[in-house]
């Protein structure tokens, strides 16, 4: 890589960027406060608020224009993703949004992008290639009838009259223990290299609106604890003046904010040269997985034992930041692929 | 310096046999399933079956209903005991308090009570932070006001972990509001079951159940007063002491380190993700197992566990605490998405203890005080540093734990 | 949002060729060994060749001695200034302070030394800490004393980075030792060669020198009085919050983080082991290059640097400071004995950069205030937290800072 | 491993170890202020305080009586370690020490041992397998004549007339680039397994010992912060009454203590039951180093731009704590070895 590289530096958002944040801010301020988030423990999906969703055009913005979408790049999907984290929304918009646009990307049967793109029921997919043909653990698949896979040299979307048995888990989000031998219908999307490589960038996707969500979610977390810091007091102050607790939270928020502008400038780079630097996806990710688990730690510890209780908000951020940050594996091993590029591109 | 195993007698021997087979008898799947449902941190059936033997305060003389151990076999029996995680929480903060009721209550009383505290019938729990207090134990607001030879108390307490388990609570209330903050307070053992005392379950998202205990003019005798009144903070130092302190009287067969049990909890998560790793395949057909990179983390782990193990006392119960948040969090991370299925619908794996130890770990930085305040003591008492004029100060520790502190260096 | 690879003009083009070949004529190996060797943070003959062509502040208008240059331009030079290390440190002190110099000196003599700053004749360096004095400058004790139309200083200051290579000094001192805190401070410009000034280095173990200044009766004129007397502190505040806060000007340009030029070492580090790790075979025969803990551990490093390229103004400050004070440490681990090896001991290995790094990741910890001063900085302008009441409570930035800090985040 | 094991758990000094403990300690802070570790500076030898220690017995005290020395153990050893690190003196303890237990373990010629044992010059070991005949960096080669080496299957002492040339280096140690192909005399001092396991034997001394002189540095550097967090004031209080100085000094204070006792427990066990928990020695030794790097770092940066300048005496204990934790290479393989040790055991 040229680390001299002229290149802008530019984070601000347009104002359609600012118009999209501020819409998806507002419907999940409004339609997803955190009693609805409890009210869908621990399945964690709100069937009513995925259809006021769908019906928000989340599940077709992505999509080309010609196939019914508004053109939306991935930069407008990570600030949906975060405002969806920033609420710890009960809905399965990432692994569906991402669905939708593999199977655009693979040219699927307009029929079944159309069914898909529609979002009801959703679509999941699973983020490990499959291993033979025992049941493997899908995120969102305890609410989906559809499922795309890595099978082989192929991607396939599976179909199946139920969706997969839940199984509760620390992150509260429809987890399944699917089947693919159960199910009822095969649709190959794609093969050979071809297939693998629309399956890398759907992971790639599915990377960055998780890592943006884990965001949201921990700047919620945050300002959660500071508002606790503001108020309550210790030995006659405030116990946000004392630099045990001030000092953790900056670092929280120095976290979140650099964790942010990477996911930005690694969904722009994803959307506008893919090749440039791939491994910033992975950056993104990895630096989002410890941010949160380190923020919400932080966050919730800051408001004593009361923070450990499941009545405190920050039990929910807390628990989805772990929960959600290994839905597709340990995310060690993203940094094992960053060092393993730097040393053959420099050997 | 002596790391070796221990040599039993005979006598030991035999003890070590049957506290096994009693603890097989008493401590049932259905305990540890009521436990893991209730969040009690105490099972009745147990705690009654230990005080029957004298073995919930074994090393007490037979006479007060202890079974008079010696310092090994008592090691045996603790091991064991934690061995299969038996629910043990009332038993420690009855074991807390019990030192001050002994010396604070009227002695006729004492003789009274410590039979059925020895047997398991009276129980206490610890009544000292309030829901808008944090750790600020000597900030207490709730009131206590004299009536002849009565005292109207009002206010709550939370965090009193236990109190549905219990006879008592060992209250501190503020007495005399003029008076600076240490100074206005008075300590009580208040039954729970006095009119006025309501009970309201908290659970903590490790599972565990505390408390908020409202006092809604409960009316209690003086009798049950400990130590002057508005001389309460004294009398509260015992307990808060020894639970801020170093936990083994330096027999050589303690546990060093405060954090000790936390660090359990570690032990079981680590085993468990080890056993995972030395079996598990990745969708790309390499083994965990010959990944150095999980291999590292593995170590990592292992070795601030063994670290903590050798922390003492105050500072072991901030490093146990800190390798359990950590380390549980790179357990969960190694083992990935297997690690997040809940304790619950696991049927039987030991994976459980992954994801288990991830939610217990949050608590283990706030019990008995929050690692601030042990970073607090630890900066004044072991480092020597000046304490902040804060408006509020706060004493953590009587002054002669000071030298014992800074022995502990 | 926008991070495209620029399009230069031909123009630009044309420039960045030029400045190529401008300083691949002036920044010689000598340039860099005479650094290595003195840690002055200075190289005359770079620093007045730059001058010479109005590119020690480009963007200036030609007549005041810039070379007015548009910001992609600006920028090209910037950048190549980097690339090649150019020793910088004077050239940034000397910018910080002519802003106030500009503002509150004399318009005549402003006028006179614009030329003479923008040719480099004339350079600035700090005088704000006291050696007793920490990151607390508001507490300065440097006095001046009235004397007719002249001050006379007595005290002194540390780390007056760049004093040797400096015409004066940007000096706080207290001329009201009666009024509070703030009140009483009055800033001057001080000639260093004037009487009863001097100069002692002393060397940072990153090799890095800088400086106490002692003031022993020094006589200065009335006229290098900057702002009104006892009005010290507001004077200082341009040149200090454009130290704490965001560097560039949100131009779309610049780099956003103010830790930018702490992580330009890091890359060193961090390319320097990778190129180790791709070559490099252990004692056993294995390549590190195979072992995942090792490329796991480049993963961190690497990931760490890019988020710290990304984290905005003194956020960015921390999070820049902190991945190299700990990637630097962990490349040191990586590369093993190896990476002991003392840069003036290298003959020309790359590795020297790993070594160099650690060393001088420790300062970046402490220029321009603490980490701490920075994290106090975020917790009281980013986040809102209430400001603890200190005996001495110092303030870190004027009010008006107080929105473009939340606007940051 | 049994978790449940009944072992003593009794850290105490007995009369014969605070003895040692202490004339180490008297004899350290008399001869070895930090105005002599400056004045051997860059090399790290100072041959006159060398021949004081020799002349205490310290390079014959954990032979066996038989063999003209004490019957010392490693637990004397590293309390030994330890005082020397916490004056960061300039003496070859460590890798001597190390040398003659290893040449007392293989039976070498008693000549061999006693020129040995009689310390001037010092002995070095290589601390890694020699791999051909290529000059390696060896800890201590640029003041021994004599280096014992791994080569091949072979356990050599090789002979020089002259040390071998001195390498400047970040913890100012006597690190030489020594030739073994320009030694001038071979003596095989084991060969085979018994050669290999005499060798890693040593190393784990090696480790050991280090780790008590890396935590000794520690200790010294978190004393020096302390006082100067007591008495230097900022914004009216003295810095060491904030938070945000005081709990990463108790960090620091609680990782010391920890890693002291667990080098004492390694070195217990390394002596008396060496079979039962090798991986113990990993483990002290790893984290010493993790505890010297971050415990040294906090320390000199408490001291503000003061710890950051040569005449601070932090700066000694900061650049010797990185300087000395990798001279076996990268610590970090060790807790690999641990992770790979579990995992082999449970498998």
């Amino acid at each position: 890589m040229d680390r001299w590289e002229l290149r802008r530096q530019d984070y601000s958002l347009d104002s359609d960027q600012e118009d999209v944040r501020e819409a998806f801010s507002e419907f999940f301020a409004k339609e997803s406060p955190s009693s609805v988030v409890r009210a869908a423990e621990p399945l964690g999906y709100d069937a009513a608020l995925w259809e006021k969703l769908v019906g928000m055009g989340v599940t077709t913005m992505s999509l080309p224009a010609a196939l019914g979408g508004d053109d939306a790049t991935l930069v407008e999907l990570v600030l949906v993703a975060e405002e969806l984290g920033r609420n710890a929304s009960p809905v399965p918009l990432i692994s569906h949004v991402v669905s939708v646009r593999l199977l655009a990307a693979v040219g699927a049967d307009r029929a079944v992008l159309d069914a898909a793109a529609a979002g009801l029921p959703p679509v999941a997919l699973a983020l490990a290639p499959l291993t033979g043909t025992s049941p493997a653990l899908v995120p969102d698949a305890a609410i989906a009838n559809d499922v795309i896979a890595l099978s082989g040299e192929e991607l396939v979307l599976f179909r199946s009259a139920e969706p997969a048995p839940f199984i509760a888990n620390h992150g509260s989000t429809p987890l399944g223990r699917w089947d693919p031998a159960a199910a009822s219908g095969r649709i190959v999307l794609a093969s050979g290299p071809a297939a693998v490589s629309a399956f890398e960038r759907a992971l790639g996707d599915w990377k960055l609106l998780t890592a943006a969500a884990l965001i949201g979610l921990t700047q919620i977390a945050l300002d959660t604890a500071v508002e606790f810091a503001k108020t309550r007091e210790t030995m006659g102050v405030p116990i946000g003046s004392l630099q045990g607790v001030a000092f953790p939270l900056a670092d929280v928020a120095i976290g979140v904010t650099g964790a942010r502008n990477l996911i930005w400038r690694a969904a722009w780079m994803s959307e506008y040269e893919p090749q440039a630097r791939p491994e910033l996806i992975a950056m993104a990710y990895a630096n989002a997985a410890r941010v949160a688990t380190r923020g919400t730690t932080t966050s919730a510890h800051m408001q004593g034992g009361l923070g450990f209780t499941i009545e405190a908000d920050a039990s929910l951020y807390f628990l989805r930041a772990k929960g959600w940050s290994v839905l597709a594996g340990d995310p060690n091993l993203d940094l094992v692929g960053i060092g393993a590029g730097l040393v053959v591109a420099a050997g | 310096m002596d790391f070796s195993v221990l040599q039993l007698t005979a006598e030991q021997e035999q003890f070590a046999k049957e506290v096994q087979a009693f603890l097989d008898d008493i401590v049932t799947d259905e305990v540890h399933e009521r436990e893991l449902e209730t969040g009690d941190g105490f099972s009745a059936t147990v705690h009654l079956a230990l005080g029957e033997r004298g073995w919930l305060y074994p090393t007490w003389p037979v006479e007060h209903g202890g079974a008079g151990l010696d310092a090994v076999s008592a090691r045996i029996l603790d091991l064991e005991l934690h061995r299969r995680q038996v629910p043990d929480i009332t038993a420690g903060t009855t074991a807390l308090v019990w030192s001050a009721v002994e010396r604070y209550l009227d002695s006729a009383e004492v003789d009274t009570m410590r039979l059925d505290v020895a047997r398991g019938h009276v129980r206490f729990c610890l009544g000292y932070t309030e829901p808008d207090g944090g750790s600020d134990i000597a900030a207490a607001k709730v009131r206590a006001v004299r009536d002849g030879d009565e005292w109207v108390l009002n206010g709550s307490k939370i965090f009193t972990t236990g109190a549905q388990s219990c006879q008592y609570t060992f209250l501190i209330t503020r007495t005399d509001p003029t008076l600076p903050k240490h100074k206005g307070m008075t300590m009580f053992l208040v039954p729970l079951d006095a009119p006025g005392v309501e009970i309201q379950g908290i659970r903590a998202f490790s599972g565990e159940r505390t408390n908020i205990v409202y006092y809604s003019d409960a009316r209690i005798s003086d009798k049950f007063r400990l130590g002057a009144v508005n001389a309460g903070w004294a009398v509260l130092h015992g307990p808060l002491d020894a639970e801020h302190s170093i936990g083994g009287e330096e027999s050589g067969l303690d546990d060093i380190s405060v954090g000790r049990s936390f660090l359990r909890v570690l032990e079981r998560a680590l085993d468990a993700a080890v056993d995972w790793t030395a079996a598990a395949v990745r969708p790309d057909g390499t083994k965990v197992a010959d990944d150095r990179s999980a291999l590292q983390r593995i170590g990592r782990v292992a070795t601030d566990l063994e670290a903590g193990i050798r922390t003492p006392g105050p500072l072991g119960r901030v490093a146990g605490s800190e390798a359990l948040v950590r380390g549980s969090a790179d357990l969960v991370d190694l083992v990935g998405i297997e690690a997040l299925v809940s304790l619950g619908d696991r049927a039987g794996s030991e994976l459980g203890a992954v994801e288990y130890g991830h939610r217990f770990a949050q608590g283990t930085a706030t019990y008995g005080g929050t690692v601030e305040v042990f970073r607090n003591i630890i900066s004044q008492h072991v480092l020597g540093l000046p304490q902040m004029n804060y408006p509020g100060r706060k004493v953590f520790l009587a002054p002669g734990r000071s030298d014992a502190m800074a022995a502990a260096r």
